[in-house]
């Protein structure tokens, strides 16, 4: 089961600043376990942040992202309670999603 | 030996000049990582935590008494260590976190410190609760106790351990944090007797810490710290922990909490 | 087992439309598009030729900002601004990595040519910012050192 | 537990100041530490039992009384056991100890053989770049101090027991703890004295 998504969304001067954090474990596939056994990779490839249900920007990544990954993005211009969505899908099919409304 | 003497006399802006010229070659990259931290998401699962109703007696952590009365968990990291009188004893934050799991939840102290320290595969219940509740004094002035005589006692004790040499190989805490400038490998090496170098430390931890890829508490930092001096393990939440505890943020008093932080 | 088969497919195919609706299409509406070729490649040429941005010229308008030292190479935080005009792409390569294509990220109408974005790195490198703009490939490069600091290993 | 040695502090106690009132004594913090410890894999609790050296060291911040210091140091130069012949090994398996940090933790094997850890503290060799600087500059050791019967017996004393030429030093006795073997420490000579070490280049 994915772990917690979180995300700010913020005006700043001119654009809107989105912060996001994911829990994934991003395993290169080069890593062993407890047991001795590799961990298979295991990775976020796709992300997609949307502005009131319209995609802006489309992100494609490798297992090279730190664990946990957090990435800010920037918004043209924006406005207080615009509805910001960010969501993922790895190489295992496992998706997360989250929204929130700028502050 | 003029600059110490021109440093005295033009006070604050020359400190802070030589600061700067002093400042680690690692400050760009400890402010990016920082600023672009997982270290909520361990907050949020705290939080979840913190409420969730477990143990015997089926409870939730959430009328747990960190010092400021049952359930208020705003400002309360900032305080500790102190003295609490329910134990007649000194208690760290985590101390007093399985306090709280032994009286309100009925667990007991085997159920609750199965697994104190976690991994990044499986980060443990403390790390998830020692991250809300230090999350919750952000902003707030360090100010442990320092007015009951037990919480004195445990001060003297943390400071006296503090040079202790022992272990296989004579370590003692003041071997690696005892001397201005020094390193391990690449690692610079905080002078933790002195209240400047023990601020920003104190104040950024509990912390995600980088080289674990994962959420990391001061009892693990310090149990880890004797492990490298090659001793015996120290007991969880034993008297010895908190004293060093205690010492540690009594000499970063004053500070204001800023974690929890991100680490190397 | 054609017959078992046959049976699958069948009740697939009673259940295609609510697969559709309620599996199928959250997935597709994520960005699916993930360049495997791109990603799978040794070196950071080969990657850039599989996304069609063999061709770079050099610019000082795309901003690299990171640390010239990074302590531990499992988080390397790397910011990166694209002032070019229609900018609609940003790939981040990290040229020593064993597979240097780290990310690619396309921005449309609404977005600034901007990512902040944590990578990891197995030991110091260039790395290779690559923007894409009006049909053209313009780069900028820096390296980062990592070090190994701990007494531990 | 502590109560004893708060007799007479109350006054002092009242002064909020953290520093001004009774500590505990060295005993008493000794005891502390054994009741607050437990042995874990190959790290058991005689490891916290303080031996003379370790209790002058703790007593004096690391600053012995000067007699008391030179009677110590001829005893710890007694326990250092000289193999026969030359004291000089292969400097490439001194290079791999030397950079090595791992060995005699609780989490370890103790049939494995440890690391000198020598790169925590030291700067040795020009081509390793990350190093420690608790210790002293190690680089080019042997070119300039040569490498002579009496600069090996030197160095491998020092490292089988830096406590006999100075109490208090900071660097583990890896030779008297039994941290690494004979051939270890002399492999560590050669890294530190042999013409074609890195560390000489």
């Amino acid at each position: 089961m994915a772990g917690p998504m979180k995300m700010r969304a913020t005006l700043a001067s001119g654009y809107t600043d989105v912060r996001v954090l994911m829990s994934h474990p991003m395993e290169t596939g080069q890593r062993k376990g407890p047991d001795g056994k590799m961990i298979p990779l295991h990775f976020i490839q796709n992300l997609t942040v949307k502005v009131n249900g319209k995609t802006v920007v489309e992100g494609q990544i490798s297992q090279a992202v730190s664990r946990n990954p957090v990435f800010s993005f920037r918004l043209k211009g924006g406005a207080k309670g615009d509805k910001i969505e960010v969501s993922w899908l790895d190489n295992k099919g496992e998706t997360n999603r989250t929204e929130s409304a700028v502050a | 030996m003029r600059t110490t003497v021109c440093a005295v006399a033009l006070g604050v802006s020359l400190a802070a000049a030589t600061a700067a010229a002093q400042e680690s070659q690692f400050a760009q990259y400890q402010k990016m990582v920082a600023e672009g931290s997982p270290v909520e998401l361990f907050e949020l699962v705290g939080e979840e935590l913190w409420q969730k109703k477990q143990g015997p007696k089926n409870a939730s952590l959430e009328q747990c008494d960190l010092g400021l009365g049952p359930g208020r968990v705003k400002g309360a990291h900032a305080r500790l260590p102190r003295y609490f009188k329910d134990v007649d004893r000194v208690m760290d934050v985590e101390t007093r976190l399985l306090h709280c799991m032994m009286t309100l939840q009925g667990r007991s102290r085997e159920d609750a410190l199965k697994r104190p320290f976690g991994n990044a595969d499986k980060p443990s219940e403390m790390e998830y609760l020692s991250a809300y509740v230090a999350g919750q004094s952000r902003g707030y002035k360090m100010s442990p106790g320092m007015s009951h005589p037990q919480e004195q006692e445990s001060y003297a004790l943390g400071k006296k351990l503090f040079y202790v040499r022992t272990g296989l190989w004579d370590f003692s805490c003041a071997s690696c944090h005892g001397e201005e400038g020094k390193r391990i490998r690449m690692s610079e090496l905080p002078v933790l007797s002195k209240p400047e170098a023990a601020r920003p430390l104190m104040a950024t931890w509990p912390a995600y810490r980088v080289s674990n890829s994962t959420f990391k508490t001061m009892q693990w930092r310090l149990n880890n710290c004797f492990r490298q001096m090659r001793t015996p393990e120290p007991v969880f939440g034993s008297e010895t922990i908190n004293a060093l505890n205690m010492y540690l943020t009594v000499t970063a008093r004053g500070a204001t909490y800023s974690g929890p932080g991100t680490k190397r | 087992m054609d017959d078992q088969r046959r049976g699958w497919l069948k009740a697939a195919g009673a259940l295609g439309v609510v697969l559709v609706a309620g599996l199928l299409k959250p997935v597709a509406a994520l960005a699916a598009t993930w360049n495997k070729d791109a990603f799978a490649a040794k070196s950071a040429a080969d990657a850039l030729k599989s996304l069609g941005a063999a061709d770079t010229a050099a610019s000082s308008d795309i901003v690299i900002e990171a640390p010239q030292i990074a302590e531990n190479g499992a988080v390397v935080p790397i910011e990166v601004t694209s002032k070019i005009a229609g900018t609609t792409s940003i790939a981040v390569l990290i040229e020593k990595n064993p597979f240097p294509l780290a990310g690619k990220f396309d921005f449309m109408e609404g977005a600034l040519a901007f990512v902040k974005l944590n990578v990891k790195m197995g030991e110091t490198s260039d790395v290779r910012v690559v923007a894409t703009a009006g049909g053209r490939n313009y780069v900028a490069t820096r390296e980062i050192k990592v070090t190994i600091g701990g007494c531990g290993g | 537990m502590m109560r004893k040695w708060m007799m007479g502090a109350g006054i002092a106690a009242l002064v909020l100041s953290p520093v001004a009132f009774a500590e505990p004594s060295d005993r008493e913090v000794q005891e502390i530490m054994k009741r607050d410890f437990r042995p874990k894999g190959q790290a058991k609790m005689d490891r916290i039992e303080q031996d003379a050296v370790q209790k002058v060291c703790t007593a004096s911040l690391n600053k012995p009384p000067a007699q008391l210091a030179k009677k110590l140091e001829a005893d710890q130069m007694e326990t250092i056991a000289y193999p026969a012949g030359s004291l000089m090994g292969n400097w490439k398996g001194g290079a791999a100890i030397a950079w090595s940090g791992q060995g005699m933790q609780w989490h370890e094997d103790p049939k494995k053989p440890s690391g000198g850890g020598c790169y925590n503290c030291h700067e040795m060799s020009p081509a390793r770049t990350s190093f420690g600087t608790i210790g002293p500059s190690l680089r080019g050791f042997g070119k300039t101090r040569g490498n002579g019967i009496e600069m090996q017996r030197y160095a491998y004393g020092k490292i089988y027991n830096a406590k006999a030429y100075n109490l208090c030093s900071e660097m583990p006795r890896f030779g008297h703890t039994n941290s690494l073997t004979e051939q270890q420490i002399k492999d560590l000579v050669a890294y530190l004295l042999d013409p074609a070490s890195p560390v000489n280049q």
